[in-house]
This record gives structure tokens, C-alpha cells and sequence, in this order.
């Protein structure tokens, strides 16, 4: 391990809440131009060792060192003084302000002190856009961009004010393959230019494939600082989660007999999906890959009712499903959104609350109920599926992100389904309670209910799908069993360049 | 697993403290009559927020019961000396009334959640829109009606001693309470409230919901007013003109968040009984009536400002324990 | 010449008001007649008043159960000229809006204007202007001190002074309570201060308190409960500076079963008030006929239309004080319609 | 054309319109004096509407600009009747008045964590209450008094045919707009009225800028107060009460979504203008009162629903054609 100067130092950090000691003397150092991966569990510290770096938390114990010097980070003016800038994961842009007002937002060039100096931040713009090769509309709304194009006015807030590091927290959460490919790109070019990045993600081959150096932190305590070459996916979850993650072998699961039959003959809707036909068949797990935009989403959303389709016929078991979403949901069809703070849960009721929100016509047959069954029903889905909270009655904004999921799976696990779709599973879930989802997916399919996954995690897709349905701008491309498959095929399949055309 | 809901204990604590400083300026405060002129006093207040507590746990606001209350009145006098004060007229009058809460509420409520218009610019401007359907069907006069005698029942009736009217309240607020805490209907308009986006997805038309808040909201009105009207015994275009605000005051005071999905029934009870107190004492205790306006403003700061801070400690306290927890 | 101007007009009008009197409207036209010679050569600049397209507003300060009553009148006095089109301002309580309706008049080119106000002071300037450009402003209740045609002073301190007095006439001791208009009318609240200050220095008779209503029925039911606890029901009489609000306290009253006990005052003279007194809920309520003021009103409007007198240049508005009678339980059988 | 200038666009025209219906209608419309007056009432409900507009953009709303009105009017009032001080001074000292009302309602909002609606709607009372202690008095009664002072109402005095009023209210319009638009304190209006946490992430002092904007409010609806009492020559009681809401209705219909972020002076100068011809042409046709009322508040629903689908219509346009974007990206 070469010991020349490193850009950054934090030395001995030791931080504790009440009755919990958060981060146990901490060390991690980021080098001059180096692009530093920090991995670890949800809870393990990872946060709060960055919020400590950006002044947004003070330490109780322990020196930050940048550039040689020793730092005290108060707040964040001092966190950009030593040129240190945060992208969090829920972005932090205002809507309605064009592009350019957003990344000079806190830091305007002035003419005298008041007025804004548009000419030369636009002069300012352009020049960091070219020098990085964005493609951006400067005098576009912000709320008019897609994700990636808001992560770059992001990223040209930071090097605004030439940050010498920059934080990235699970920055690939919400883009497509191509997308994610655009910024990788863009980090290796920052790199090159010299800018330090520290690189938070849960997804393995996203670190391999970028990081010169990888932390490992677990239960406050820095279980590892890994070289590139010494990045192997089982040493790290190793590290990660304390245990080996047992490899199931990718087995093929097969219909079971009698399970129930989702049927879907071209489906179509005017802005988007274009005569979508495929079959699902219960205790098989249907994963549906496809890059942001080819419209998986939207046909989980048609097949919920959530969405009007111009025409197309959607069967379970024969019988056809209904257009209105409340109806669907009594058909046994039950949807696990996307975006699970916005649209799976109601973050200001209790976690009993939001489980009886989908049941209640299960639960009690008169529209009279009783708090008591409710709490009942919640505490028996929170042993089931081991979802960490001190009790039903706690509010879900205060859960983690892994446990917030499990309570949108309990959701539904209550209702005795037919099919269940879920759409991007695990975005931004840590390794352990991952496991445990796939483990639940899987148990519902066994008992011969389909279920439907859809995912832009490639290896996810590979690990618990027996067929995988690639979707191409709104088309089927292809419907595959899951025999063989490797990372590439699906990535070539998903941008519409399958081996059969290569052969 | 026992849960402790958790009680605060400020509330009780302000009018505690209110109460015994009325007595001890006028002793008579707390005679039984005086306890019941303020509970009449405050009583169709009363019945109107327990209908207008449901657009504002959609997060929405009625500004507009206040003119329905007066069309409902007018509607129900007007049926009633058509129909020549027989009780069975004056049944049709209390129906036509209530009917026409209800389609005020329904229009509220069409155009709030199919145009996606906010409901303060909605309910605001259809305030405007039914006073002027009310002068239109009163012509601006006061319309009396002494002679029926189901109407004067309702008006000064008792029942134990103690008027209708306070009954009247009581009833709504057992059936609100149970709707809200003991049915399905209750839980999902918490759940809009709190979240429309998650609640759609669960399957539960969110919209639906949201509009039946307002017919809800535009009926109680209507019944408030009509039983205003059964006090008075006469209707006029310009009555319950001051209402919106107050009531509005009196879910806020009693916890109902503005932002929706948050507050309960129980709460008007406390701001019912805040606001009538206020009045009471400052009369009794010989407040000239140009500073009673200003105190009365100054008392909603207080036991808003008093409901925030005793939330801020415990979600504080929550989330120090849940930080612990996950970190 | 301006000043035996006014005192002029002030005669004519004066004895063509003797005429009137409450109730019998036949002698008004005849009296208007014969004083219009005598008055013609004032300033010669009059408006023939069959000519076409004349137009007279009534601006309301609100439109309540009184101010129909005026409109009534108004109406009824036009009657007679249909070439005259008569529109309603209703200021809905708000004093700015009723000087934004006068602007309006004055720049519609009325030739008339008939307004209670609401804001005496805010209607000066407004005022004066309509007077320079022609246009006739006649005031009824409590006009603004700048000169102008005329006002019909039937004020609430004439109210004030009359209920006192007969209380004075019909008890030889009492304790009085009252109820005024809310606490931002202020030219209204007259009333109770006049009735406060004639009672004051009898012996005998003791004001004890006034509460500001807001001209509801139930507001008015709920202060009186107020007052009774407050003085534990001792008191003889209460004062409404409106039938709405005294008929509230009657039913306040009647419900605490004090009813004959407390004796309760109104004024405005409407109908429902006046069933109360027949069934001796109420024992008074000051009357104004309220369609003869609209018609009085009107006909010295049309005079000073006709005659063409300039009121601005009057050293003070002339005063025209519509008699106003106090219904009890012996006369109520009169208005009762 | 951006969104928002093209929605101005069709307003001012849609107010166009209405005015030649108008001056079709009656000839009195299109007198210079009716214009005149048009324009001098506009200055008083426009600035409490260019006062609130600053607040509801930063997310928030104001009930208290009528009585802050009527507490400027009164004070102001009474210091030119019953003192010698310099009229200029007097103004100052209004202006005051509405830098300090602003800044209760900032504390109340910021420190006590009030909402909005309710610690205006508090305060709309107490500032009425503090108009009734400072009124006039006599003989107990509370009166109203009118002011004789030349050179105070000169204020509401003409220049070259126009009232000086209308004049300070366009210019204050004009400057509203330079603030909102060319200025960072405007830029930083627009972050906190959309999101309040991106708008402290970015370092932006999240109370400084919500209490500037009551304080803005607080100074417009002063400055409407002098205006009135120039104007009517008298402060009456309870002036100004129910112009809050008439302002909401004008920063509504003006395009301005009240749920903050978005907007800007031009949209609550067409606003306040279409209310006030509104209200002056209905009473051209001499309609009856109570049908007055029922198109006011058909004016503002019918604007309002036209701004909703218009803002909804053009939002899925954009939504349709990211899609696509984003289609070819992929």
C-alpha cells in the first residue's frame, strides 16, 4: 500500500448516539484524483460518516485533514471551502429554476453585491460544459430534464466552485444502462482532471469497474480497504454482512401445475407500448428487463389498471381483468411500486396503518373495524418477514429503506394473490435485507402465484428470474427462459443488438 | 402488544387555566346555565367543523360553508312557509336544505380534484357564488317563519334540560368520531391526506374520497345552518357569514394539520370549548368589546404555537430512539 | 344670496314635511307642488324631469331588511317618471367599495344620488365632487359635515333619545343594558351613546353596560345570555339598535323565562318585531316608516333635480328630521299589517 | 415561447377583450375619468396583491394584508391630524408599521412553526384590534375623522392626468418584476417556495428569505394604506378588511399557483386589473346586487379552472415528448 500524501485524512472518527455507538474509530483517506468506493449496509455508518464530512453532524471524537491541513467542518459553508460538494440520491434541484439558476444556486456571480451577472454565468456554463462534453439545454426548466440530465447539472454544481472531491450517494439508482455508462464516463474524465470522488452504491460491479480503492464499513468499524485488485464480490459481501452470502445455484424453476395463468395479448397505449403479448405462469418468477423508458413500468401500471391502454386483453386464469384499480386489486392482483417513499407508502401513518390500507376489504367484511385486528395483522407480518421496528405503532418514515420495503411486500403478502408484480424491488436496499426480499419473492411464487419482477439491476434479474422478458421502446424483444444467461447477453439484449442478428 | 396512545397533556392544562381564571374574576362562570350558553353558543360551530375537519384531512380547506350554511337556512324557511308550517313541510324544507349543502359540496368538490384547482381558490370563489344565490332567493329580505312548530322545537327545544341544538353536536360528533377512527372510509381519508400517490396505488379510487370529503362538508353546513335557522326562526342571506373562519380556527387549535392526513375529531372539542370560553369570560370579565377580537387572535397563537412545540419533543424523542436503532 | 338660498329651501321643504307625516302619503305630492314656484328662481339651471335618460342611484351601505324598505320607496316615488331609471349600489359593508360605487355614479353621469352611508367622513370628498358636477346627493341617516342637497336626519341619536325618554315616561327606576351595532360602524353607534347620555344623571336610572353585536339574531341571543349571567338577570331593559338583534334577545329573555320582566327595545319597525311587541316579547321598537322615507327622499331629490340648486355652495346641508315614533303595545295594532 | 409567458399572454388578451365588451356595452367604460378611477382603485388592491404575491411565490399566503391596510390608515391618520411632523416622516413611519407587521408574521411562522393561514389569520385580528384602540375618540364612541391636510392629500393627487398612485403602483410592479427576475435574493424567493429542503441543502438561509417576504407584504399593504387615506381622506374602521381575500383572487387569476415556485409581478399586475374591470363593467349593466356577487366568484373559478388545465395540458406535452427523449437516449 504506497503511503504518498493522500488528499483527504479522517483519523480516529468516533461518533455515538444515545445509547448507540454509530461510527468506532473510523480511519479513511481519499487520494489526489482518486475515485473511492465506500460500501456497507444500511445502519453500518456509511451516512453518517459522510454527513460528519460535509458538516452536516458534528464528530464527538477524531481530525479531518485536507490537503495536508486540519479542517474543522462546522456546516456546509466550510465543506465547501475545502472544496468538498455532496450529490445526494434524491437530488436537491429547484423545479421550476432553469438549468443555469440551479448549479449557481447559493454561489450567483453578482454585478455590485445584488444583481445577477447572467452574462457571465452563462460564459462560466458553457465553458464547464464543454470542458466536461455535457450535452445540456442551459435555459431548460429543470423539472422539464430526465434524472441523468439533472445528475449532471449536479455534478456541474460541485465543480462550480472546483471541488477537489466529490460525494455521489447511490448516483445510478434511477438511470439506464446507457445512462449510467454517460457517467461513468463523465467520473473518469473528472478523474482524469484530477477531482477525488467518494462513490456510495450497493451495486458490486459499479465499484469494481470504477474504484481504485474500496472502504468497507460494517456496524460503525471499517472492516477493510480493499485495492482495486483486490475487489472479489465475495470478499466484500464477506465483509459487508459478516457472513457468506450463500450462492444459491441459479436453478430453473418451473411452472407448478394448477398455478394461475396471466395472459397478455397486444397490449398497446398511444404514447408508448406497441402490441406487448407475453404469458406469466404462477410459481415461475417472470423478470422483465430493459433499459429506462421501454416501457416496463408502464405495462405493470396497464396490467394494474392504473394506466389506460388503447386496446389489447389482459386474462388471469381466463378471466379478464378489470380497468379500474381497486377492482384489479379484488381480481388477486397486487402491485409493488417503483418509487416505495412516494408511491408505496404513506410515510406520516403507522406501519399497521399502511399494512391494512390494501386489506381492509379482507379483514373486515362490514365497512365497521376494529384497531385491535389491525395491529394484530401488522405484528404477525412484522415476525414473518422480520421487519426491524420497535412496534406497529411506529410512523414508516422513521424505518429504513430495507424495512420500508418489506412493509409494501406485507402490503400485499396479506390478500391471498394471483399475481404480484413488483417494480424495482431493491433500489437502494442494502445486501442483507436484499437477500431476504429475493427469499420472499421466491416463497410467494412457490406457493404457484406469479410474480412479475421487473429490474435494471442485471444481476438481479439473473439471480432469481426463471424467464426473462426484454422490453426495446415499448416492444417485446425477447422472451427467454433463464438458462445460461450471462451479464451481457441481457445488456446487449436490452439495447435492441441480440447475439441471434451477430451470428 | 398494549399501545400506549399517547395523551398531551397541554391542552386540558389551557383550559384548566382559562377556567379558573373566569371564575375567579366572575363567580357565576361556572354556573350550570352559563356552561350551557356557551356550549349553545359554540354548538353549530361545532357541527359544522365535524363536517369540515374531512377536506382538511384531504389537505384541502372549505371556505365556502359559511354561504351554504345561510342557502341551506334560507332553503329549508322558504320550503317550509310554502308547504304552511306542517311538520311534514318543514321534514321537506330540512331535506331541500341538506340537498342543497350537498350539491355545493359536489360542485366544490368537481371542480377542486377533476380541474385540479386548489380548493382555497374553489371554495373562495363559490362563497361568492352561493351568497348570491342566497340573496337571489331571499331578495335580500329576511324571511321569518314563527308558526312551525317542529322548526321552534328544534330551535329551543330541551332534552334533559339541555338544548337540542348542544344534542345536535354531540350526535355529529359521535358519528364523525366513529366514522373517522371506526370505518374504512376514516382510514382511507387519512390515508389520501397523507399521501394521494400511495393510497391510488393501494387500489383506492383517491379521487372518490376526496370529493365525498366536500359533500360531506357541504352538508353538515347545511345542516348547521338549517338548525341556525330553527334558532332564529327566520333565515337571512347573510347569516353564518363570519363561520368559515372561526370554525377553521377550531380544527387548527384542536390539531388538524393544514397539510392533511393528521388531526382528530377529539381536537374540536378542545377548540370549540377554547373559543367559547374566550368569549364568555372576556364579556363577563367586562372586556370592552373593541379588544375582544385582538385577544381572541392572540389565544389561537398561543395554544397553535403550544400544539407544535409539545409535537416538535416528541418526534424529536421518536426519532433519536429510531436513529439508535438503524445506526 | 346663497345664505337666504338655504334658508329658503330649508322653509319649503320644512313645510311640505309638516304635510307628510307618518303614514299618509297623499299630501306629500300636493305639498311638493306649490313650494316649486315659490323656490324655481333659485338658480335656474334645473332638469326638466320628463326629459329621457335621467338616472338616480341608491347606494346602499348594506343591503339589509331597512335598506329594502328604502329602495321600496325610492321606487314608488319614481313611479310617477318613467323616463327616470333607478339603479341599487349595494356596498355590502364595506366603506370603500361605497366610494368606488359614488365614482362610478359620478362618472356614469347620474343626476342623483341617494346614499346611507356607511363611512360618513370617507364620502366627503365624493360628495362634494358629484355635487360640483351637478349631481344631487341627498343623504339619508347620518350624511358627511361637507355641504350637499339635503339629509334626511332621521339619525340613530334621535333612536338613542327616544327610547330613553320612554323608558324614563314608563318606569321610575331602571337598570339598562344595550346592544349596539358592531364596533366598526361607528356613525351608527350614535344611538347607544345618545341613549346612554340622556339616561345618565337620573336619578334612578343606571347604565350598566353595551356589548357591539354584529346585526345577527343569534349573535345578539348569545350576549344577552352573557348579560344575564353577568348581572344575574338584574336588569329592567335592553336597548338593540336593531329589531334582528333585539328580536334575539327577546328569545334570549323568553328562554331564561324573564319574558315581561326585562323590557326590550329595536328599532327599524319591521314586521316580525312588531308581532313580538303584539305578543309582549318586545315593548317597543323606534319606527321609521321606512318606504315613506324612501319617497320623501326621492321627492326632495326630484325638487332639487327640477330646481337645479347647487348643494355645495349651501352653507350647511339643510336637515330634514323625519318624524319617528316609538311603536309599544298601544299603537302596535296601527302598523301591523 | 416559454410556458409562462405564453399563459400571460392569453390572459392579458382574455383581459383585452373584456374591456372592448365593456366599452362596447356602455359608453361611460371607456371614459378617460372611468380609466382614471379604474386605474387609481387598482393601485390599492394591486399592491396587497404584489405584497401577498411575493409571499404565496416563496410557498406561503397572507391573510393580514387588509388589516395591516387599515392599521397603515389609521396611523397615518392620526399623525397628520394630531401632529406637526413632516408628511414624508409620517409615510416612513407607516412603512414601518408594515416592516414590523411582517415581521410578527415571520416570527410566527419560522419560530412558533405556525402555518401560514393560521398565524395571518391570528394576527389579521390583532392588527384590527390595534385599529380600533389607535381610532379617534369621542365621548367614548369611536369616530372617524376626516384628513384636512393639503399637502398629505396631494398624495392622492394627479400628474399629467394620471393619479400619482397608479404611477408608483406600475413602477412598483416593474420593480417586483427586476427583484423576482435579475436578482439573486428573487432567485432564492423561487427555491424556498418549491422545496424548502433543496433550497437549506444549497446554503440558502431558508428564514431570512421566507421573513423578507412578509416583510415585503407587510410594507405593500402599508403603502396601499396611505394610498386609501390619500384617497378617501378618511381612515375608516375597518378599511381594508376583505381586500385579502379580493388580492388572493387577483394573484390566483393572474396565473400565479398558489402552491409557490412559480409566477411573477406581470401575472398579479394583469390579475388585479381583470378583477377591478370585472368588478367596475358588471356595474355597467346595472345588474342586481346579488348577481354582482355570483359573477365575481364565477370570474374567479372560470380563470382559475383555465389556469389548471392549461398548466396541466402543457405539463403532459412535456411529460409525452421526454418520454420520447428519453426513448432515443435509451
Amino acid at each position: 500500500m504506497n503511503e504518498e500524501k493522500k488528499l483527504l485524512y479522517m483519523k480516529h472518527i468516533r461518533k455515538a448516539f444515545p445509547g448507540v455507538l454509530v461510527l468506532d474509530d473510523v480511519d479513511f483517506s481519499v487520494g489526489y484524483g482518486e475515485v473511492h468506493g465506500l460500501m456497507g449496509e444500511n445502519g453500518a455508518g456509511k451516512s453518517t460518516l459522510i454527513k460528519i464530512l460535509t458538516g452536516i453532524y458534528p464528530s464527538d471524537e477524531g481530525t479531518i485533514e485536507v490537503d495536508g491541513k486540519e479542517v474543522q467542518i462546522q456546516n456546509k459553508y466550510d465543506a465547501a471551502s475545502c472544496g468538498i460538494s455532496v450529490i445526494y440520491q434524491e437530488l436537491s434541484l429547484i423545479p421550476t429554476l432553469t438549468v443555469i439558476e440551479n448549479i449557481f444556486l447559493g454561489q450567483e456571480l453578482t454585478k455590485g453585491k445584488v444583481f445577477l451577472d447572467r452574462k457571465a454565468m452563462r460564459k462560466r456554463a458553457q465553458e464547464l460544459v464543454e470542458k466536461c462534453h455535457f450535452d445540456i439545454d442551459l435555459d431548460a426548466a429543470v423539472e422539464n430534464l430526465s434524472v441523468a440530465k439533472q445528475q449532471i447539472v449536479e455534478i456541474l454544481k460541485s465543480l462550480l466552485f472546483d471541488a477537489k472531491i466529490i460525494i455521489m450517494d447511490e448516483p445510478t439508482a434511477s438511470l439506464n444502462i446507457q445512462e449510467s455508462e454517460s457517467l461513468f464516463e463523465i467520473i473518469r474524465r473528472l478523474k482524469a482532471q484530477g477531482t477525488s470522488i467518494i462513490y456510495i452504491s450497493h451495486r458490486l460491479e459499479e465499484i469494481w469497474n470504477l474504484a481504485d480503492r474500496l472502504t468497507v464499513l460494517r456496524d460503525g468499524k471499517v472492516r477493510g480497504v480493499l485495492s482495486k485488485e483486490e475487489i472479489e464480490p465475495a470478499k466484500v459481501v464477506h465483509m459487508m454482512i459478516g457472513k457468506d452470502l450463500q450462492e444459491e445455484d441459479s436453478v430453473v424453476h418451473d411452472p407448478i401445475a394448477g398455478g394461475s395463468v396471466l395472459k397478455i395479448e397486444n397490449l398497446s397505449t398511444p404514447e408508448l407500448l406497441d402490441k406487448i403479448t407475453f404469458e406469466a405462469r404462477g410459481g415461475q418468477i417472470l423478470g422483465i428487463g430493459g433499459l429506462v423508458g421501454s416501457g416496463r413500468t408502464e405495462t405493470l401500471e396497464c396490467i394494474y389498471g392504473l394506466r389506460r391502454y388503447t386496446e389489447g386483453k389482459i386474462t388471469i386464469d381466463g378471466e379478464t381483468v378489470a380497468d379500474k384499480a381497486g377492482r384489479v386489486r379484488k381480481q388477486g392482483i397486487g402491485l409493488v411500486p417503483e418509487d416505495r417513499r412516494v408511491q408505496g407508502l404513506v410515510q406520516g401513518l403507522s406501519v399497521a396503518d399502511n399494512i391494512a390500507l390494501t386489506n381492509y376489504d379482507v379483514m373486515f367484511r362490514t365497512s365497521y373495524i376494529t384497531p385491535r385486528k389491525i395491529v394484530e395483522t401488522a405484528d404477525k407480518c412484522i415476525r414473518q418477514l422480520r421487519i426491524k421496528t420497535p412496534d406497529g405503532m411506529t410512523k414508516c418514515m422513521n424505518l429504513s429503506g430495507g424495512n420500508q420495503q418489506k412493509v409494501v411486500l406485507a402490503k400485499w403478502l396479506e390478500r391471498d394473490l394471483k399475481v404480484l408484480l413488483v417494480d424495482e424491488p431493491t433500489v437502494g436496499i442494502d445486501v442483507g435485507s436484499k437477500a431476504e426480499i429475493y427469499g420472499i419473492l421466491r416463497s410467494i411464487a412457490d406457493q404457484g402465484k406469479v410474480v412479475i419482477v421487473v429490474s435494471s439491476d442485471v444481476e438481479e434479474l439473473l439471480k432469481i428470474s426463471d424467464r426473462i422478458l426484454i422490453l426495446v421502446n415499448g416492444k417485446v424483444y425477447d422472451d427467454i427462459p433463464n438458462r445460461g444467461l450471462t451479464a451481457d447477453d441481457l445488456l446487449l439484449a436490452a439495447s435492441g443488438m441480440s447475439k441471434k442478428e451477430e451470428v | 402488544m398494549k399501545h400506549l396512545r399517547k395523551i398531551s397533556y397541554q391542552k386540558p392544562l389551557m383550559l384548566l387555566a382559562l377556567i379558573v381564571i373566569a371564575t375567579l374574576l366572575n363567580r357565576s362562570f361556572l354556573s350550570i346555565s352559563n356552561i350551557i350558553s356557551i356550549l349553545l353558543a359554540v354548538c353549530i360551530y361545532g357541527v359544522m367543523a365535524c363536517g369540515t375537519i374531512f377536506p382538511l384531512l384531504n389537505g384541502g380547506i372549505d371556505l365556502s360553508i359559511g354561504s351554504i350554511a345561510a342557502l341551506s337556512g334560507s332553503v329549508m324557511v322558504l320550503v317550509t312557509i310554502h308547504f304552511g308550517y306542517t311538520p311534514a313541510g318543514t321534514m321537506m324544507g330540512i331535506l331541500a336544505g341538506i340537498a342543497a349543502g350537498a350539491v355545493c359540496g359536489l360542485i366544490n368538490g368537481l371542480v377542486s380534484y377533476y380541474f385540479l384547482v386548489p380548493s382555497f381558490v374553489v371554495t373562495l370563489a363559490m362563497k361568492n357564488i352561493i351568497l348570491g344565490v342566497a340573496q337571489h332567493i331571499t331578495h335580500q329580505n329576511t324571511i321569518i317563519c314563527l308558526e312551525s312548530k317542529v322548526m321552534n322545537w328544534i330551535g329551543t327545544g330541551k332534552i334533559a334540560g339541555v338544548p337540542f341544538l348542544i344534542w345536535s353536536f354531540v350526535l355529529m360528533f359521535i358519528v364523525v368520531w366513529f366514522v373517522l377512527n371506526r370505518t374504512k372510509y376514516g382510514k382511507y381519508t387519512y390515508a389520501t391526506g397523507g399521501n394521494e400517490t400511495a393510497t391510488r396505488y393501494s387500489g383506492i379510487n383517491s379521487r372518490m374520497i376526496g370529493i365525498s370529503a366536500f359533500v360531506i362538508s357541504g352538508c353538515t353546513a347545511a345542516i348547521s345552518g338549517i338548525l341556525l335557522s330553527c334558532f332564529n326562526r327566520q333565515a337571512v342571506a347573510t347569516q353564518a357569514s363570519g363561520y368559515d373562519g372561526n370554525v377553521l380556527v377550531m380544527l387548527v387549535v384542536g390539531g388538524v394539520s393544514m397539510a392533511g392526513g393528521e388531526g382528530n375529531i377529539t381536537g374540536v372539542l378542545f377548540g370549540m370549548s377554547l373559543v367559547g370560553i374566550i368569549n364568555n369570560a372576556m364579556l363577563l370579565m367586562g372586556v370592552d368589546s373593541i379588544y375582544q377580537d385582538m385577544i381572541q387572535g392572540i389565544l389561537i397563537v398561543i395554544a397553535v404555537a403550544l400544539d407544535y412545540f409539545s409535537r416538535k419533543r416528541s418526534i424529536a424523542v421518536q426519532t433519536k430512539k429510531m436513529e439508535a436503532k438503524a445506526a | 344670496m346663497k345664505r337666504s338660498a338655504a334658508k329658503m329651501l330649508v322653509g319649503a321643504l320644512a313645510v311640505m314635511l309638516l304635510f307628510t307625516g307618518c303614514g299618509r302619503r297623499g299630501a306629500a305630492e300636493s305639498a311638493a307642488a306649490d313650494t316649486s314656484e315659490a323656490a324655481a328662481a333659485v338658480t335656474g339651471t334645473g332638469i326638466d324631469l320628463t326629459q329621457e335618460g335621467l338616472k338616480i342611484g341608491f347606494s346602499a351601505g348594506n343591503m339589509d331588511s331597512n335598506a329594502v324598505l328604502w329602495e321600496e320607496g325610492i321606487s314608488q316615488a319614481l313611479s310617477s317618471y318613467p323616463n327616470i331609471e333607478l339603479t341599487t349600489f349595494d356596498a355590502g359593508g364595506s366603506g370603500e367599495k361605497q366610494v368606488q360605487q359614488f365614482e362610478e355614479m359620478i362618472s356614469q353621469g347620474y343626476n342623483a344620488i341617494i346614499c346611507n352611508a356607511l363611512d360618513t367622513s370617507a364620502l366627503a370628498a365624493v360628495t362634494t365632487e358629484a355635487e360640483k358636477e351637478g349631481i344631487r346627493v341627498v343623504h339619508m341617516n347620518i350624511g358627511p359635515e361637507s355641504p350637499h342637497t339635503a339629509g334626511l336626519n332621521n339619525s340613530s341619536w334621535n333612536i338613542g333619545v327616544m327610547v330613553a325618554n320612554d323608558v324614563m315616561a314608563k318606569m321610575d327606576s331602571a337598570k339598562c343594558v344595550a346592544i349596539g351595532p358592531p364596533v366598526s360602524m361607528e356613525a351608527i353607534a350614535q344611538g347607544v351613546t345618545a341613549f346612554e347620555e340622556t339616561l345618565k344623571g337620573k336619578d334612578g336610572f343606571e347604565f350598566l353596560d353595551s356589548q357591539a353585536g354584529d346585526w345577527t339574531t343569534e349573535t345578539a341571543n348569545k350576549l344577552t345570555r352573557d348579560l344575564l349571567t353577568k348581572y344575574n338577570n338584574e336588569f329592567d331593559v335592553i336597548f338593540c339598535h336593531s329589531d334582528q338583534m333585539a328580536i334575539g334577545a327577546a328569545q334570549a329573555v323568553d328562554a331564561a323565562g324573564l319574558t315581561g320582566k326585562i323590557k326590550i327595545y329595536g328599532a327599524d319597525g319591521l314586521q316580525e318585531a312588531l308581532t313580538y311587541i303584539k305578543e309582549g316579547k318586545m315593548e317597543g321598537s323606534v319606527y321609521c316608516n321606512g318606504v315613506q322615507q324612501g319617497i320623501q327622499t326621492t321627492q326632495i331629490c326630484l325638487y332639487a333635480m327640477a330646481t337645479g340648486i347647487d348643494g355645495s355652495s349651501l352653507a350647511a346641508t339643510p336637515e330634514i328630521t323625519a318624524p319617528v315614533l316609538i311603536i309599544d303595545p298601544s299603537n302596535v295594532d296601527e302598523y301591523l299589517e | 415561447m416559454k410556458q409562462s409567458t405564453l399563459r400571460k399572454l392569453v390572459s392579458a388578451v382574455l383581459l383585452l377583450i373584456f374591456v372592448a365588451i365593456f366599452s362596447v356595452m356602455s359608453d361611460s367604460f371607456m371614459t378617460w375619468r372611468n380609466v382614471n378611477s379604474i386605474l387609481r382603485e387598482v393601485s390599492v388592491v394591486g399592491l396587497l396583491s404584489l405584497g401577498v404575491s411575493f409571499v404565496i411565490i416563496g410557498g406561503g399566503i397572507d391573510l393580514s394584508t387588509g388589516a395591516v391596510l387599515g392599521l397603515s390608515a389609521m396611523i397615518t391618520s392620526k399623525f397628520v391630524t394630531e401632529t406637526w411632523i413632516p408628511i414624508w416622516v409620517i409615510v416612513l413611519i407607516a412603512l414601518l408599521v408594515g416592516v414590523l407587521a411582517g415581521l410578527i408574521n415571520g416570527l410566527l411562522v419560522i419560530k412558533l412553526g405556525l402555518s401560514e393561514l393560521i398565524a395571518t389569520f391570528a394576527t389579521m385580528y390583532v392588527f384590527r384590534g390595534f385599529v380600533y384602540i389607535l381610532a379617534y375618540r369621542e365621548r367614548g364612541r369611536l369616530i372617524t375623522k376626516t384628513v384636512t391636510d393639503a399637502q398629505f392629500l396631494s398624495i392622492g393627487g394627479k400628474i399629467g392626468g394620471i393619479y400619482y398612485m397608479s404611477i408608483i403602483w406600475l413602477l412598483l410592479i416593474a420593480a417586483g418584476y427586476i427583484i423576482l427576475k435579475k436578482t439573486r435574493f428573487g432567485t432564492y424567493i423561487y427555491a424556498i417556495g418549491t422545496n424548502r429542503k433543496s433550497a437549506q441543502l444549497s446554503g440558502i438561509n431558508y428564514e431570512k428569505i421566507k421573513a423578507a417576504t412578509f416583510v415585503i407584504s407587510g410594507v405593500c399593504s402599508a403603502l396601499a394604506g396611505v394610498f386609501l387615506l390619500a384617497w378617501q381622506g378618511s381612515a375608516g374602521l375597518n378599511s381594508g378588511s376583505g381586500m385579502e381575500f379580493q388580492a388572493i383572487a387577483a394573484v390566483a387569476v393572474g396565473g400565479i399557483v398558489l402552491s409557490g415556485g412559480r409566477g411573477d409581478t406581470i401575472g398579479v399586475c394583469i390579475g388585479s386589473l381583470f378583477m377591478i374591470v370585472i368588478v367596475n363593467g358588471i356595474y355597467k349593466f346595472g345588474l342586481p346586487t346579488e348577481v354582482q356577487t355570483i359573477v365575481y366568484g364565477a370570474v374567479i373559478i372560470i380563470m382559475s379552472i383555465f389556469d389548471a388545465v392549461y398548466m396541466n395540458m402543457s405539463r403532459k406535452k412535456l411529460i409525452v415528448n421526454k418520454k420520447a427523449g428519453a426513448g432515443q437516449e435509451g
